[in-house]
């Protein structure tokens, strides 16, 4: 029994992105030392400098090893705990560019730069959580995966609370720990009862175990659900969806934009990768999954789908906080984005790869929009939009944009993401599913379009102030525009990267 | 039925008749005294298992350290002048349906599940084993719960003081 | 000529105008407004141009190498892998006997509505970036022969609109738009499901002989294009056609709009400002029976085949009930918007008849409707302008206060009512010579022929009402026309006198389509029959 | 002289109304005298039209000139735009021309003064195209074009003092009663185009006579034709659609007299006239059935009523019936016979009407009139002859037509033993004789009823007089024949208007309307031969009978009229009492009005409303009542509602905010309450899957 | 009486996971409810251990549930900061008072 380190060097070098983060928050932690309570914000901005500067050198890592495909820390003869792979560099990427936008919302954000005296710890949390994510999208091991989540649980409740004097804050953040408590819990009871199954906690192993259907089913079946458990929660899919739109509302608003991209990416590439990997039986030549048939898959995730994007459309209606708003039409693409998975052939998870990148593009920019009104206006309120059409029309006319994308209305990205799902739908025959999916997307038009009407149709008799942009968020704002035009009219490029995303290690 | 089940049977006893306490006492710090006999009897059956060390871990950190601050924090939020130190219950008639009816179907499948089990070998001292897996496979893991600490401490401390 | 894009100019060269509009000044009304006619005129000289370059003899509507103006190259190009078909889309513009028409009234009247928005006064810049998007969605729909190109320039119209009825539009123009956006996303909805779903049931061959799944609708019309396995191919025997067929009829009807889905349009035109209700009259109406002729027509033969008598029945339906909710109506432009529906009722008995005649007189009534209700609802502008009111009770007796007025609208009121020497009689005539000349529809034509009694019931009480009689004291100060709209309405007249006149002008321009199409249909009908569909 | 020529002149004739109405229309606000060119221009037709009937009659006399141009191509088939002259067309564009003329010079002085002076003359310009190009067209789409363009300048005509609710009325009666007609036109139109593919008489007629039917039925044939005849029905005022007519009177006189007496309503009799020769034998009956209704029920009501004009207009739609149902019978020749004369002796009658009404500044009603004898010696001369010609006392021109057709109607009865049509004959002959003299001697005869009236009537300026003149000189015996008894030792009905050639197959036809060999053969004792020997021989032993019977029943009539009104030997009043119901369905036009406003405007309007409410209440929110009441119901549809729209739309909205709401109430806020939820759902959803 | 077995364990472990998640769902004291969490991690480390040991996987299951041990201790950590944080706010730890946010 001695100790070969050999695998552990190589190892090292797989996951360089992981490495530069966990320095950058060290970086962040010290550096904090050196800031008293009553530094001024312009100094302490080098703390978010910092971070910034990690999350590009992480994204540098991450494309650097785009093409690779292995596993990491894995002892001779055993699969490892992590897996190196193009899909989970994509992930990671996503998750690194909308850290990157959030870091720079949260300098720009008053709810944040107000609580100045903690800003080390907002960074800090912020990396650790990344550090969560990308671990959690690329760890093919149940123990890791379970770990991971924690780090990125147990960051983000902290974050949700951030500005803590404020009612919503603390109320949201202990609504975050205690449901997300419970939902861990439950999936780490599934997990112990997956373990006692295949005698493995990594995915691969499981995978080869359980191939021979003499494993019990609805032993499998009850671990599955309660691990789903787990995910659910991460991806806000009915019916676990319901911390949601409260934490949502309470958070400090870049924290929600962050949540509402990444950390459901996070909790999708999971989700993906362990369907994937663990229930898989053999992928045939034209990209079709076939899984162990230990439930129907594809039933099981057009309920869940359809429950989740239509609860979010038809919950959306009656809200009057942009935030909330926002949070149901989040849980409602995440319904979306499932159907993507419902069709369980690569050409779903292209669809669904593109929905994301698209997804996180134009929900971000309306969350940065979000934000600078809410600096200058002090509300999320949709009533304190009004006019707003015609006092600054920039921010109004991006913010219609961002909408329409959402609804998923051409020349917008929103459309292309919709078109693939029900490319892919249709694909396999799915019309129905496809019809519903239309249908919310009418619903949905709603909602979105009640935004438009408080900031154009309505005049308020009161007209709202006019909100400068800074050539800083005017560059950002335009940043997240463009692709949001260009990929409604050219999406080659997109889709190209998508499909090339979709290798995950084994199958 | 020798001793070792009757170890069992006792453990069990104590760790489910305190569990139960714990959430059906009305009195907090009563409760977070019978949850120290739950983590106790939890540790003994860890020892049945075999788990000498988990046993140890588990008596250190959970009584030593977790059940500290949980106290602490029933202090904290409490006036122990006042008599208000009791806390009521909610909902419980269909919280009682729901995980009845959870509980059931999860005792059900569990025990009708044909687990792959052989003759328990009883282990040396598990240490080493653990050392070894700690240091080979799971390396990761463990920086990462290092990791993880730090982040928990930060986020606690930024939460916590004034 | 031949290798200046020219529809891609006459298409986006708008969306110039609207970037330069966008540049200026909100301060500059006057350029913004004067730049919008002039690029909308400059759309007018390009059709002419190209009116004038057209070929009469080719006949298009499924033969590729007859389409004219041409534009085609890749637009996206997907390499897929093995076990995805690659994706291939074409930027793919082309016109034929049935696009040139609707491109020449779009043209036309989205200059004349560009002129008469000049009364705009209210955040001008931003009305007039939207019109001019408005106007590359709708010029892109008919030239457009990529059905995702097609549906991109739909879905493109429908933002525009929402805000262009929001903003500018009457007292409850929030809910018109918004029920305008509604139905028509509804109705655009099925139309990308069908999309789809032809997308995956044909297979394109290329230059280099690969075979890739297409939008092109010319291979879309061809069976041989069409594989075993898709769900919507004829030779698939367990196909979705016919609900396929439903869907994307549904989409266009919502359009037209049929009965009974019209209810959005008097909303719609009650609360538009004048210059919107004209284009919405006068071209997006259009934009339903095109499609059918362009997209349910070619590509699902066998289903129109089986369903034409309810086309002629709904177009029935349309006429009839058009005419008698229009007769009910008190309010001006409502009787407008209603006799539209009637009129487009027409158009679709026309498209049921499935012979040339008919087909041409229903082509032609399109462009005659588009011409004369957007005549009819600028002369509504006329009056709303100066009374503020558009009850017709509270009218009477104007033809002598407003002589001039009186004569368009005599002129206009004539013309929608069928007759002779003013266009839509031709196309009204056309539209009942071919629905009595094709069997099935027969007992249909002549029960509509009510229509033109019915027409001519409430378009002479209304003309009574408003203009006859003795004149009220109130109006007696409203003065009479002003230049702008002379220079809005006489363009309109002439057009439907020399229609009415020569409408050869017109016709001949689509002949050979038609001819086209119809015997594509015929064709089609023994096609299908060997392969056994019926 | 040749035929190309001819053509050109036709179509001058045709377009330089138009000319004028353009010109008068666009500058009649300019130029206060522009409508001076307007009769310029028209004088200008009526020349070449008199120089066309010369040509024609002179040289052409047996030929049909036609010429054509391409006007449409679609798919296959192609309508042409087509000049036809026969000398029918010829001589109708000659009656058209003339009294177009007349009226123009009539119009001249009896509209001095009116704010519209140019619009009028424009339209009536309008109405000289479209009346020539009914005449001249060779295809029956374009007749049907001109068809409603005559009912449009009509229109325009009727309602031109618009400011008399009285007179838009009319107008938008007259219009849409004429399109009921039309819509039958348009069908048979219709049929015809689908089973010969082409507009064109001739050949439409062609391919008859070879036999090709529509949809190879005789039964559609009669159908077609008959279709068509609605046309008639329509413009010609026939029963069931006369209605229009006399409301037509809100027009300005010289209008009436043009329009609604002379020509357009003639234009009925003008296309059966084109489409005899492809009307069966059972069309013909039903026309003729329908004729005589409209012959005699009009001439009823003209008894009684008071309205000078209103009379007239009666005794017109009773005229237009004769003709109708001497088509009806055969009498072909002296239908359109009748059809000259009639117009020209009725347009004299209403522009001597009009003189009254000038001369009685505006006053209509003949109770209040009398004696005008004195102040108006030409007027009433004109009018007393005119009157004398259409109750048809020899020497006059009523007298040779109406007792051709009289004798038509009787070798009709001879020949097929339905006596009805020669009974009516006579009996609406004298009911005309008489209506026409109670018209006379109540205006012109006795004292007068209305002195200060009186007072300030005058003679009408020359300009008016000498058409009534004009006119009256062509209602004598003259112009048309030597021989003041018998019309067929004359040129018109012997040389000019014949008979056409019937192209119905022959088991189709009246029995005397199927050719036997002698018809071949010139003429039998010195007439010619029209159809069939048996008929012509019929017609001439019926000629004496008939004449004698006619001259007898005027007599009888316009004796009558003098008892009764002129030496009051019986009382008009105690009459009218005696005969209280027959008097007051007489009195009120046999209540047709009443029953059509009854039925048909009231059921077309209330449907129309009907619907319109369906449209509001039912199409635009099938649930929409079902939504509103849970409205009242719940509570937060109130704030819903602005949220969403209303209708179908509205439902939707409605629905999906229901479901939203039941989705919001999970979201309590109470974060054990969620996870409770959690687990209920994992609960089922474990057993909705262990099953799968 | 058998022989106790691994369903005697796993009984256990369900009843104390049944428990926990009671006690989650219906205490209103914050702290209380720290404590259902704790229990329900117990249950799964029994499993875990006693997996391990009846199917004789090695030292697996014993690691993990180290692992566990310390993210309990972790994460209770971070809640109660939490509680204390309401406690200052809403000055109150009932849970079930704690429903600002809602639709």
């Amino acid at each position: 029994m001695d100790l070969n380190l050999s695998y552990l060097f190589e190892s090292l070098y797989l996951i360089k992105p992981e490495i530069v983060i966990s320095i950058a928050l060290v970086l962040v932690v010290t550096v904090d030392l050196f800031f008293s309570k009553d530094t001024p914000i312009k100094k302490k901005n080098l703390l978010a400098y910092i971070s910034l500067a990690g999350t590009v050198a992480a994204a540098y890592f991450v494309i650097e090893q785009f093409g690779i495909t292995a596993f990491a820390f894995a002892v001779s003869g055993s699969k490892g705990m992590m897996v190196v792979d193009a899909f989970g560099a994509f992930f990671k990427l996503l998750i690194l560019l909308s850290t990157f936008l959030v870091i720079y919302f949260s300098i720009r954000s008053r709810e944040i730069t107000e609580g100045s005296d903690r800003l080390g710890e907002y960074y800090t949390l912020l990396l650790g959580m990344v550090l969560g994510m990308m671990f959690l999208v690329s760890s093919s091991d149940l123990i890791l995966i379970y770990v991971s989540l924690e780090l990125v649980s147990l960051s983000s409740y902290v974050l949700a609370g951030f500005t803590k004097h404020s009612l919503r804050n603390s109320e949201a953040s202990l609504k975050y720990v205690i449901y997300g408590g419970v939902s861990s819990g439950i999936m780490l009871f599934g997990i112990s009862i997956l373990y006692g199954l295949t005698g493995s906690t990594n995915l691969y192993e499981i995978n080869s175990l359980i191939q021979p259907a003499s494993i019990n089913n609805l032993a499998l079946l009850l671990s599955g659900l309660m691990i789903f458990t787990g995910i659910g929660f991460k991806i806000s899919a009915a019916p676990f969806h319901f911390w949601t739109p409260d934490v949502y509302e309470g958070s400090p608003l870049p924290f929600t934009a962050f949540l509402s991209v990444a950390s459901k990416a996070a909790g999708f590439a999971l989700l993906i990768r362990f369907i994937k990997i663990t229930f898989i039986q053999s992928v045939d030549t034209i990209g079709n999954w076939h899984l162990l048939t230990l439930i129907d898959w594809q039933t099981f995730l057009i309920v869940l789908s359809i429950l989740t994007m239509t609860l979010g459309n038809f919950a959306a209606l009656w809200q009057s906080n942009m935030k909330r708003l926002l949070a149901y039409s989040s849980i409602a693409h995440a319904g979306y984005i499932l159907l993507g998975l419902v069709v369980m052939t690569n050409q779903g998870l292209i669809a669904m790869l593109i929905y994301f990148a698209i997804y996180a593009l134009m929900n971000l920019g309306a969350f940065f929009v979000v934000i600078l009104i809410e600096n200058r206006i002090q509300s999320e309120e949709l009533d304190d939009y009004k006019g707003l059409g015609y006092t600054s029309p920039v921010l109004a006319a991006s913010l219609a944009i961002f909408m329409i994308s959402l609804i998923g209305l051409p020349p917008t990205a929103g459309f292309i993401a919709k078109l693939y799902i029900f490319i892919a739908l249709i694909d396999v025959d799915m019309v129905m599913a496809a019809f519903i999916a239309l249908l919310n997307t009418v619903v949905s038009l709603y909602y979105y379009i009640k935004v438009l009407k408080n900031i154009y149709l309505v005049r308020p008799e009161t007209e709202p102030p006019a909100i400068a942009v800074t050539p800083f968020n005017l560059v950002i704002l335009v940043v997240l525009l463009i692709p949001v035009l260009l990929f409604g009219v050219y999406f080659t490029p997109l889709v190209n990267f998508a499909t090339n995303s979709i290798t995950l290690l084994g199958f | 039925m020798n001793v070792y089940d009757l170890i069992f049977y006792l453990f069990a006893a104590i760790t489910l008749l305190s569990a139960f306490f714990v959430v059906s006492t009305r009195n907090i710090v009563h409760a977070a005294f019978y949850l120290i006999f739950t983590f106790f009897g939890v540790a003994g059956i860890y020892v049945l298992l075999g788990a000498d060390f988990v046993a140890i871990v588990q008596i250190i950190v959970y009584i030593g350290g977790i059940l500290i601050l949980l106290l602490f924090g029933v202090m904290l939020t409490n006036k122990i002048t006042s008599v208000q130190i009791k806390s009521g219950a909610f909902q419980t008639i269909p919280a009682a349906i729901g995980v009845g009816l959870f509980a059931g179907i999860l005792g059900a499948v569990l025990i009708r599940t044909s687990w792959k089990t052989i003759e328990p070998i009883i282990p040396e001292s598990t240490t080493t084993g653990l050392g070894y897996l700690l240091m080979n496979e799971y390396v990761i893991v463990f920086e990462l719960l290092g990791i993880l600490l730090l982040i928990a401490l930060i986020g606690a401390a930024s939460m916590a003081r004034k | 000529m031949e290798h200046f894009p020219i529809l891609s100019f006459i298409t986006f060269f708008p969306i110039v105008g609207m970037i330069i509009v966008l540049f200026l000044p909100k301060t500059r009304t006057t350029l913004i407004k004067g730049l919008t006619v002039f690029v909308t005129g400059i759309q007018v000289v390009a059709a002419a141009v190209i009116l004038s370059l057209y070929d009469y003899t080719l006949g298009g509507i499924n033969d590729p190498s007859t389409f004219q103006f041409i534009e085609k190259f890749r637009w996206i190009e997907i390499e897929g892998f093995a076990w995805l078909g690659t994706i291939k889309i074409d930027y793919f513009l082309g016109i034929d006997g049935l696009s040139v028409p609707m491109l020449l009234l779009t043209a036309i009247v989205t200059f004349i509505a560009a002129i008469s928005s000049w009364s705009i006064d209210k955040s001008v810049k931003g009305y007039f970036a939207m019109f001019l998007l408005l106007d590359t969605g709708m010029m892109g729909v008919f030239v457009a022969l990529d059905f995702f190109l097609f549906y991109v320039f739909w879905e493109l119209m429908l933002l525009p609109m929402y805000f262009l009825i929001g903003i500018w539009g009457g007292p409850r123009r929030e809910y018109a738009a918004i029920k305008f956006f509604l139905y028509t996303l509804l109705g655009s909805i099925f139309i990308l499901l069908v999309m789809i779903g032809l997308y995956f049931s044909a297979q394109e061959t290329l230059a280099d002989g690969t075979k890739v799944f297409t939008f092109n609708i010319l291979a879309l019309m061809d069976t041989a294009n069409y594989s075993e396995i898709g769900i919507l191919s004829p030779l698939n025997p367990a196909n979705l056609r016919f609900i396929a067929y439903l869907a994307l009829f549904i989409g266009f009807a919502i359009k037209i709009p049929m009965f009974p889905f019209h209810t959005w349009l008097p909303d719609a035109h009650v609360e538009a400002p004048t210059a919107i209700s004209v284009i919405l009259a006068g071209i997006l109406l259009k934009m339903g029976t095109y499609g059918i002729l362009r997209f349910s027509y070619p590509i699902f033969p066998d289903i129109t085949h089986q369903l034409i008598w309810y086309i002629a029945l709904f177009g029935m339906i349309n006429i009839i009930y058009g005419a008698l909710c229009a007769m009910a109506q008190k309010d001006f432009k409502k009787l407008i918007a209603y006799s539209s529906v009637s009129h487009m009722g027409f158009v679709m008995l026309g498209m049921a008849s499935l012979n040339s005649i008919g087909i041409a007189g229903a082509i032609l009534q399109m462009f005659n409707h588009g011409t004369i209700t957007a005549m009819l609802f600028l002369l509504v502008g006329v009056i709303y302008d100066r009374a503020h009111i558009r009850d017709l009770d509270a009218f009477g007796g104007l033809a002598n206060q407003m002589p001039v007025f009186t004569g368009f609208t005599t002129v206009a009121f004539f013309a929608a009512i069928g007759l002779p020497g003013l266009s839509a009689f031709i196309s009204e005539a056309f539209v009942f010579v071919g629905a009595f000349g094709y069997e099935p529809i027969r007992a249909l034509a002549i029960i509509s022929t009510l229509g033109i009694l019915l027409g001519a019931g409430y378009m002479l009480w209304t003309l009574q009402r408003v203009f006859l009689g003795s004149l009220k004291e109130k109006w007696n100060t409203l003065p009479d026309l002003t230049f702008r709209e002379y220079a809005m309405l006489i363009p309109l007249t002439l057009i439907i006198i020399f229609l009415g006149v020569y409408p050869s002008a017109m016709l001949d321009l689509m002949n050979s389509s038609v001819n086209q199409i119809v015997r594509f249909m015929d064709d089609a009908k023994i096609l299908y029959g060997s392969l056994g569909i019926f | 002289m040749t035929e190309q020529l001819l053509i050109k002149f036709s179509i001058l004739i045709l377009f330089l109304p138009l000319i004028g109405f353009i010109v008068a229309l666009l500058f009649g606000k300019r130029f206060s005298r522009i409508y001076l060119f307007e009769n310029i221009v028209l004088f200008i037709s009526f020349v070449l039209s008199v120089i066309l009937v010369y040509a024609k009659l002179a040289y052409f006399i047996d030929s049909t000139i036609t010429s054509e141009i391409q006007w449409i191509t679609v798919g296959s088939t192609t309508i042409e735009l087509g000049i036809e002259l026969d000398n029918i067309a010829v001589l109708m564009i000659l009656v058209v021309m003339i009294i177009s003329l007349l009226v123009h010079l009539f119009s001249i002085a009896y509209m001095k003064g009116d704010s519209r002076y140019n619009r009028y003359f424009a339209y009536l310009g309008l109405f000289t195209f479209s009346m020539s190009g009914i005449v001249l067209t060779h295809n029956i789409l374009m007749m049907y074009i001109f068809w409603e363009l005559v009912g449009i300048s009509s229109y325009l005509l009727i309602g031109f003092w618009y400011e008399k609710k009285s007179a838009s009325d009319a107008a938008k009666k007259a219009f849409i009663v004429n399109r009921i007609g039309d819509i039958g036109m348009l069908a048979g139109v219709l049929m015809l185009f689908i089973t010969y593919d082409t507009f064109t008489f001739d050949k439409i007629f062609d391919q008859i006579s070879q036999g090709i039917l529509p949809f190879n039925s005789e039964f559609w044939l009669t159908v077609t034709g008959l279709l068509i005849f609605c046309g008639a029905i329509g413009k010609s005022a026939q029963f069931p659609l006369h209605v229009w007519l006399p409301d037509a009177m809100e027009g300005p006189t010289p209008v009436s007299a043009l329009i609604h007496a002379a020509t357009m309503v003639a234009a009925g009799v003008y296309l059966v006239v084109k489409v005899f020769t492809m009307l069966t034998g059972d069309a013909l009956f039903i026309i003729a059935i329908i004729g005589m209704l409209s012959a005699l029920i009009p001439a009823t009501i003209a008894l009684t009523q008071n309205d000078i004009k209103r009379v007239l207009a009666y005794s017109t739609v009773s005229q237009l019936g004769y003709m109708i149902m001497a088509l009806g019978v055969g009498a072909f020749t002296f239908a359109f016979f009748h059809l000259i004369t009639h117009a020209f002796f009725k347009a004299c009658l209403f522009l001597g009407s009009g003189s009254v009404i000038h001369g009685m500044h505006h006053e209509q009603d003949i109770r209040n009139m009398g004696g005008l004898r004195k102040k108006m010696p030409l007027t009433y001369a004109t009018f007393l002859i005119s009157s004398i010609a259409i109750s048809g006392v020899p020497l006059t021109s009523g007298f040779l037509s109406k007792d051709g057709i009289l004798a038509g109607t009787f070798a009709f009865g001879s020949l097929t033993g339905h006596w009805l049509f020669a009974i009516v004959g006579f009996l609406v002959a004298m009911l005309t004789a008489f209506y026409m003299f109670r018209l006379v001697i109540l205006t012109f005869h006795g004292e007068p009823r209305n002195k200060d009236k009186y007072d300030h009537a005058h003679e009408s300026p020359f300009i008016m007089v000498m058409p009534l003149v004009v006119l009256a000189g062509l209602s004598f015996f003259f112009w048309y024949t030597p021989n003041p008894l018998d019309a067929s030792k004359g040129w018109v009905v012997t040389e000019w208007i014949k008979p056409p050639q019937i192209s119905v197959p022959e088991n189709a036809r009246y029995d005397f309307m199927k050719t036997d060999i002698l018809a071949q053969d010139g003429k039998i004792d010195g007439y010619p031969v029209s159809y069939s020997q048996k008929y012509t021989k019929a017609v001439h032993q019926a000629h004496y009978p008939a004449m004698l019977l006619s001259l007898l029943v005027a007599g009888l009539g316009i004796l009558m009229a003098f008892v009764i009104y002129q030496w009051k030997k019986l009382d008009a009043d105690k009459l009218a009492l005696k005969m209280k119901p027959l008097y007051n369905i007489s009195y009120n036009k046999w209540y047709f009005d009443e029953i059509y406003d009854a039925t048909f405007v009231a059921g077309t309007t209330g449907l129309s409303k009907l619907l319109a409410k369906f449209d509001l209440k039912v199409i635009d929110g099938i649930v929409d009542g079902s939504a509103t009441v849970t409205r009242g119901t719940s509570t937060f549809s109130g704030r819903f509602d602005n949220i969403v729209v209303d209708g179908l739309v509205n439902f939707m909205a409605y629905l999906s905010g229901f479901i939203g709401l039941i989705f919001r109430r999970f979201q309590t806020g109470k974060v054990q309450t969620y996870i409770v939820m959690v687990i209920f759902s994992l609960v089922i959803l474990l057993f909705i899957f262990k099953s799968l | 009486m058998t022989e106790i077995g691994l369903n005697h364990f796993l009984i256990v472990s369900t009843v104390l996971f049944s428990l926990g998640i009671f006690g989650i769902v219906t205490r209103k004291n914050a702290v209380m409810v720290l404590m259902g969490i704790e229990l329900v991690l117990n249950a799964a480390n029994i499993n875990f251990i006693a997996f391990a040991k009846y199917g004789g996987f090695g030292y697996q299951g014993q690691l993990v549930a180290l692992f566990v041990i310390v993210l309990a201790a972790a994460e209770a950590a971070i809640a109660l900061a939490i509680v204390l944080n309401i406690y200052k706010t809403f000055s109150t730890v009932d849970v079930d008072q704690i429903d600002t946010l809602k639709d």
